[in-house]
């Protein structure tokens, strides 16, 4: 089934030639064995400390109100929500590489996709935050669920917001329980290295979460149809969860927000987003603990590639929204997007741009989608357009409001700042316990892409007759097994 | 099941419940899988470090079954959602908002799609555990030590006492005909 | 490698019990303790004088409007100011200990050099003297409260035929005053929907032994709002 | 490697005779037949003529393009398993070139279609400029009138006067943009680009055949990225130019991305009914199997679910906000009138029964049920197209409300069109059939995609 890459045409081993599955197993677990790294502790107390931010930050905003933020009239939406729209965004790459990519049988994916699934759920969780205090009274936060109440009174269903409360809230279980099965077997594994009594409490921790997994083929069966499902139902989710965070904005009728290219737009630059942050991510764990072996040069370039394609298309959509805010005639419409480019907010305007359209097309060349530092400092560059983006949308449209009288400028306050590094803080703890304590790549996938993990590896070699079986309905379960990209 | 573990308890006999056999690659576990399926035993099972292209077949399993559960959960959300929005916006409260009738069914979408598609999951995941009766925690096989590498770069067969074909001789010999590296008994309480 | 015990094999029906059992408690606990019906019904502070509905009201049938006379004409019911209690205590009761803060109020209001006998009726001449301004007002502790978010209007209610005892109970048989319903947003919505059968005719508003006597009549015709700006305005 | 793939290519994969053979000439003499009709039509009724016209080019050229979209997605990719149907969509892909010629019939009726022509970009104010060619007093376009005070009342200015004034101002804001010479060299260039790029990958993937060269390959995989930034936007444009150019006062920023889901949807459904058909007389029966066909009703189905949440974005969106500018589009398409039972077709029979009889793998592995949902999806793509280009009949010639049952009148053009166009697409799409081998048999991958299983 499974021959080496065309390397003529340019197709590259996924995985360095010639690894064995116990290397797989040594060389992924044993991050979680030893002791970690200086590097993982000065992270990780830099994390904690913004976390302890946050918490003060949020504290604050309870014990005053959500007056200590800047936004004001006519800017009543700011930070929060452009906070919330950016975390949201980042967690987007996640289900794309775990969900979209397994449809298509992108194998390169195996590498990446326990890193990117765990983003996807801190980065939800950072999101989480943001309804949940922004209006500064939290303890009203159920109003947001449909619960009977001595109020009569149910959520809007026409809203929105409401939408929101479902379509994240769904978006996050479905992450959670599709990252949670994904690692079934690798925490049975890791159950399963543990040998001296002095790893008792591992053997527990791992063995209670591992479910008592044994690798069964009858349990396979049913484990590889589960994930296929959850892929299936993700991808639509995935799209519907950006749509409906677009939905917030375009529904209503203020211009610069009301564009009926703004679902798919949204999605597209969330995925853009999503992919900068697992770049960030992945090339510093990929120093740290020298998986140069897992994650190659390959899944780089690859992903510098899903950055092209996902940055151009939200350059097609600014430049669309641009053209139909011309073409519409509509002079509101029009005084929006002109204002974003040349008003008082041209600065953010041209950051994002640059940042968002600009910087990527340097990926069109190999020099650039191949060099690592460069790689990394460009996907920086591209989560902080991706924050302004959502900072422009927002802000821009609204601090023009159709009563030129309320006009206005924002301005953030310490505490807005605070609230959003501190929001960094609780993500890059969570990531930093996750990489600390969890297989950071899906041990049993990887496996399962070697070429000797095909059942027929180094048998016919290309002799079996193909054409025999064609017709015959194949039954459920196993990926083809191919080191190599594309399928 | 019911016992207390904690205490050794010696009237009960340990007998042998599973053969277990080891093998050092994916394709000679599927060949002596295949050499189970086509002797006729039933009840038997593969374990490996990842899912092994073609051991369904080489089994004689039947398709999962995880398909239809998902089916009726996702039928469950979205009939929930209905309800749930009509019930809401339409019988027990009754409101224009923005301009929009009480019963406006575009705006059912989002949440009709996300309900599904979360009772959906729920079924995938909690469907996929009821079939595989898991979690379980306590298995015979986990007797074995060598059973560990199991989910590292082994691959395991066992059959069951229940197999009406299980033999303890007749079947080790099989599966040691099969290439198996080694075969073990693997003894438990029988209640 | 046997990890855990047999008995571990009962986790799941555990947990799933316990899930069933624990969620059951804990919504059936939210839902009645952390309402209004439980926070609030019931509620009796002590009053500053322990003024008794039952013997005003009940006994000597006062009607409500002598002492909340503003109910027909403005939001606020109004508690009487110590003017009203002193239009019977001036005479009636001069020698009660419980009518000492009423009479010491009604003292305060003066100058310390009016603090005559004819202006302090039952206050003993040191006392008057020691008398703060402050003590002008009685702190009575209100006992129906809304929130500040939700506006209401006792006049409003009153003239469409809203008798009290809808909302206040038989005040007149409460020796001390006692929040009797839930003024929860969900039983204020139970009436706006459907007033019928809670109105009576204006002339009966008061009166706390009223029964429906064929068709109800209505002052006029009532349309509660439903709206959010109805009562969050 | 290319010699492993070597053994694999055993078959001819070429067109012996049989009714594919000849199916291009049967093709060219229903499009002549067809076109005639057309010209027929464009004599005693011009105006009809453009729009069944338009509709029917609007069918096939979006066929085209996402079979164009198709063979772009492959090298972008790098997919294997496709492989085997790649020609096929290359034949629909370079069918393409003939699209510039059948777009006369669409200029010689664009005075009827586009309401923008009758307004002059050069005059400022209330002024129409002079009717180009021939006798449009009939037409009434809703541009044409301001001077007559629209008939109603002496000296008051009624509320379509007030209408029409504006309308008249928004066309000539948009006059730097919807104005003959621009257009038609708009059209110029998607034409080209469009050509340029199907012959491009067209004759790579031939030339490999013979020379079995994997650089062609990589040719092929190196143009693709840019190629899809010049497909989308051409493919944008010419939907705002040609079909959202029809309501010149309504616009939609998502309409080239619903216009693009279609296109794809369509032409899965094309391959997989020509690929089975195929597969049935000859050639193809071993190198596409029903794995390949998994795959392809995976990609029909997700496509069109993806054209479904593209289509409900934009319905939903202007629902919503209900802003009278952008509600004229449903309006027309919903309102009360007829055209509100081809809208509920469409959301039942392009999106809700598909979705659930697609959804099944045993359907999408059974070839008789698949090509029927193929078939029920390419009947939707008509209907779609019909649902896009026709209100605008009712609105601009006609001048009728929605409501009015006049306003869905189908005519016996609507079908003398879609042969004509069709006749002709299809004969040079059969044509190039019989010229080549129905697989790309010198592709390095092949061998991989006549493999392929799915899991």
């Amino acid at each position: 089934m499974s021959d080496g890459p065309i390397t003529s045409i340019g197709e590259k081993h996924l995985v360095r030639p010639g690894a064995t599955f116990r290397e797989i197993t040594d060389s992924i677990s044993v991050v979680t064995e030893t002791s970690a790294p200086r590097g993982w502790w000065i992270a990780f107390l830099t994390a904690a400390t913004f976390l302890g931010i946050l918490g003060a930050a949020v504290g604050w905003l309870f014990w005053k109100g959500v007056g200590v933020w800047g936004n004001n009239s006519p800017v009543g939406w700011a930070w929060d929500i452009t906070n919330f729209v950016w975390w949201v965004g980042i967690g987007h790459a996640g289900t794309l590489i775990s969900a979209v990519l397994f449809l298509f049988r992108q194998k390169w994916r195996t590498s990446i996709n326990r890193f990117a699934e765990a983003m996807t759920i801190f980065a939800v969780i950072c999101a989480l935050l943001f309804p949940g205090i922004h209006v500064g009274r939290v303890w009203h936060a159920y109003y947001m669920f449909p619960l009977p109440n001595s109020m009569s009174l149910w959520p809007n269903f026409k809203s929105p917001l409401l939408w929101d409360i479902f379509a994240v809230g769904t978006y996050f279980t479905v992450s959670l329980l599709f990252w949670y099965v994904g690692l079934i077997p690798d925490l049975a594994t890791l159950r399963d290295r543990c040998t001296t009594a002095a790893q008792g409490v591992r053997r527990y921790v791992y063995g209670l979460f591992a479910l008592g997994w044994r690798g069964s083929n009858r349990h396979w069966s049913n484990y590889e149809r589960a994930y296929m499902i959850l892929a299936a139902l993700s991808t639509p989710l995935v799209l519907s969860v950006h749509s409906v965070v677009s939905f917030d904005f375009a529904t209503s009728v203020e211009p610069g927000w009301h564009t009926t290219i703004f679902p798919p737009y949204f999605v597209a630059g969330a995925v853009f987003s999503g992919f900068a942050m697992v770049m960030s991510l992945i090339l510093v764990a990929r120093v740290v603990y020298k998986l140069n072996d897992l994650v190659t040069m390959t899944h780089i370039e690859l992903m510098n590639k899903i950055m092209l394609a996902t940055g151009s298309l939200v350059g097609y959509a600014y430049a669309m929204e641009f053209f139909i805010a011309w073409y519409s005639g509509n002079p509101y419409e029009r005084y929006v997007f002109v204002n974003r480019a040349l008003g008082p907010y041209s600065w953010a305007y041209w950051t994002m741009i640059s940042c968002n359209v600009i910087s990527p097309q340097f990926f069109w060349f190999k020099r650039f989608r191949t060099n690592i530092p460069f790689s990394f400092v460009l996907s920086i560059f591209i989560n902080i357009g991706m924050w302004f983006e959502r900072f422009v949308i927002i802000v821009t449209s609204l601090h023009r409001d159709f009563v030129p009288a309320s006009w206005g400028y924002f301005h953030p306050t310490a505490v807005d700042i605070a609230t959003f590094m501190g929001s960094l803080g609780l993500f890059f703890t969570l990531f930093l316990l996750f990489i600390r304590w969890v297989p950071m790549i899906a041990i049993a996938e990887l496996k399962g892409v070697l070429p000797q993990a095909d059942p027929h590896h180094g048998e016919h070699h290309g002799k079996h007759d193909k054409h025999d079986k064609r017709d015959a309905p194949t039954e459920g379960g196993e990926p083809a097994p191919a080191a190599t990209e594309g399928a | 099941m019911s016992d207390t573990h904690n205490e050794p308890q010696p009237e009960r006999e340990r007998r042998p419940v599973l053969l277990l056999a080891e093998f050092d690659s994916a394709g000679s576990v599927l060949h002596a899988a295949e050499a189970l399926r086509d002797a006729g035993y039933k009840s038997f099972d593969a374990h490996t470090p990842f899912p092994v292209h073609g051991m369904d077949r080489a089994m004689g399993m039947s398709d999962s079954r995880l398909g239809w559960i998902v089916a009726a959960m996702a039928t469950a959300g979205f009939t929930t959602a209905v309800a749930l929005i009509t019930w809401a916006n339409h019988i027990s409260y009754p409101f224009v908002v923005g301009g929009k009738p009480p019963l406006s069914i575009p705006a059912y979408a989002p949440v009709t799609f996300e309900l599904t598609v979360l009772f959906s999951a729920f079924g995938a995941v909690f469907g996929m555990l009821g079939l595989n009766k898991l979690p379980r925690h306590h298995h015979p096989v986990f007797f074995s030590d060598r059973f560990r590498s199991a989910t590292d770069d082994r691959f395991f067969l066992s059959v069951e006492r229940e197999d009406p074909k299980f033999d303890l001789t007749k079947t080790r010999e099989l599966l040691e005909g099969a290439k198996a590296t080694h075969v073990e008994v693997i003894e438990d309480e029988v209640p | 490698m046997q990890i855990f015990p047999r008995s571990f094999n009962l986790l799941p029906a555990i947990l799933g019990l316990g899930l069933a059992v624990g969620g059951g408690a804990a919504t059936a606990g939210v839902w009645y303790y952390f309402t209004p019906k439980h926070t609030h019904v019931g509620y009796a502070p002590r009053q500053p004088v322990p003024y008794s509905h039952w013997l005003h009201a009940g006994q000597l049938g006062m009607d409500c409007r002598y002492c909340h006379a503003n109910v027909e004409r403005s939001p606020e019911a109004m508690i009487p100011p110590t003017q009203t209690c002193m239009n019977c205590h001036a005479q009636v009761r001069l020698d009660s200990g419980a009518l000492a803060p009423v009479r010491e109020s009604w003292c305060a209001q003066f100058p310390p050099a009016q603090r005559t006998d004819a202006n302090c009726p039952g206050v003993p001449a040191e006392r008057r003297a020691r008398l703060t301004v402050a003590q002008a007002a009685i702190p009575w502790v209100r006992v129906h409260r809304l929130p500040d978010h939700a506006y209401f209007d006792h006049s409003v209610h009153v003239t469409a035929g809203v008798g009290c005892v809808e909302c206040h109970g038989r005040v007149d048989r409460m020796e001390v005053v006692r929040q009797e319903q839930p003024l929860s947003m969900g039983w204020c919505l139970d009436c706006h929907r459907d007033p019928t059968g809670r109105l009576r005719p204006p002339s009966e508003v008061t009166n706390m032994n009223w029964e429906p006597s064929g068709p109800t009549q209505q002052a006029r015709p009532v349309r509660p709002p439903q709206t959010c700006s109805g009562c969050h305005r | 490697m290319s010699a492993e793939s070597k053994t694999d290519e055993g078959g001819d994969y070429r067109l012996q005779g049989g009714p594919w053979a000849s199916a291009w000439k049967l093709a060219a003499g229903a499009g002549v037949l067809g076109l005639g009709g057309w010209a027929a039509g464009h004599s005693s009724n011009p105006q009809r003529a453009a729009y069944s016209y338009l509709f029917a080019f609007l069918v096939f050229l979006t066929i085209g393009l996402g079979s164009l979209f198709f063979v772009l997605v492959q090298y972008l990719t790098s997919a294997r398993w496709s492989v085997t149907v790649r020609r096929t969509a290359e034949f629909f892909m370079v069918g393409l070139l003939v699209f510039a010629p059948l777009f006369v019939p669409v200029v010689l009726g664009m005075e009827h279609l586009y309401p923008w022509t009758h307004v002059s970009a050069e005059h400022g104010g209330g002024h129409e400029s002079a009717p180009h060619e021939g006798g449009h007093g009939e037409h009434g376009a809703p541009a044409a009138a301001t001077e007559h005070g629209g008939g109603h009342g002496a000296g008051v200015y009624s509320q379509e006067d007030i209408e029409r004034a504006v309308h008249h101002e928004l066309l000539q804001h948009k006059a730097p943009y919807l104005n003959r010479n621009f257009w038609f060299l708009r059209a110029l260039i998607y034409f080209a680009a469009w050509g340029l790029l199907a012959w491009s990958f067209y004759r790579n993937s031939t030339a490999q055949d013979g020379s079995r060269a994997e650089g062609l390959t990589v040719r092929s995989a190196r143009l693709a990225p840019p190629a899809t930034f010049v497909f989308g936007l051409t493919l944008t444009f010419a939907g705002v130019d040609w079909i959202m150019g029809l309501d010149p006062t309504w616009f939609s920023t998502i309409f080239g991305v619903q216009l693009f889901s279609g296109s794809v949807v369509a032409a899965m459904a094309v391959l997989i009914l020509t690929t089975l058909s195929l597969r049935a007389n000859g050639p193809l029966t071993r190198a596409v199997t029903v794995e390949h066909y998994h795959d392809l009703g995976k990609l029909l189905f997700g496509f069109n679910c993806f054209w479904a949440y593209i289509s409900f974005s934009q319905f939903f969106l202007i629902w919503y906000a209900g802003i009278p500018e952008e509600t004229t589009y449903f309006h027309a398409r919903w309102g009360d009138g007829p055209w509100k039972n081809v809208s509920l077709l469409i959301c039942l029979g392009h999106f809700a029964l598909p979705f659930v009889f697609l959804m099944s793998r045993n359907i999408k592995r059974r070839l008789s049920l698949l090509s029927l949902g193929a078939a029920g999806m390419l009947v939707m793509h008509v209907v779609e197209c019909y649902w896009a280009v026709l209100p605008n009949f009712a609105r601009n010639v006609l001048e009728l409300t929605p409501q009015d049952p006049a306003s869905l009148q189908p005519h016996w053009l609507d079908l003398a069109c879609l042969v004509g166009v069709g006749g002709v697409y299809l004969a040079v799409v059969f044509q190039r059939m019989t010229r080549h081998p129905l697989v790309p048999i010198g592709d390095p991958r092949l061998s991989r995609s006549l493999r392929f299983e799915n899991f």
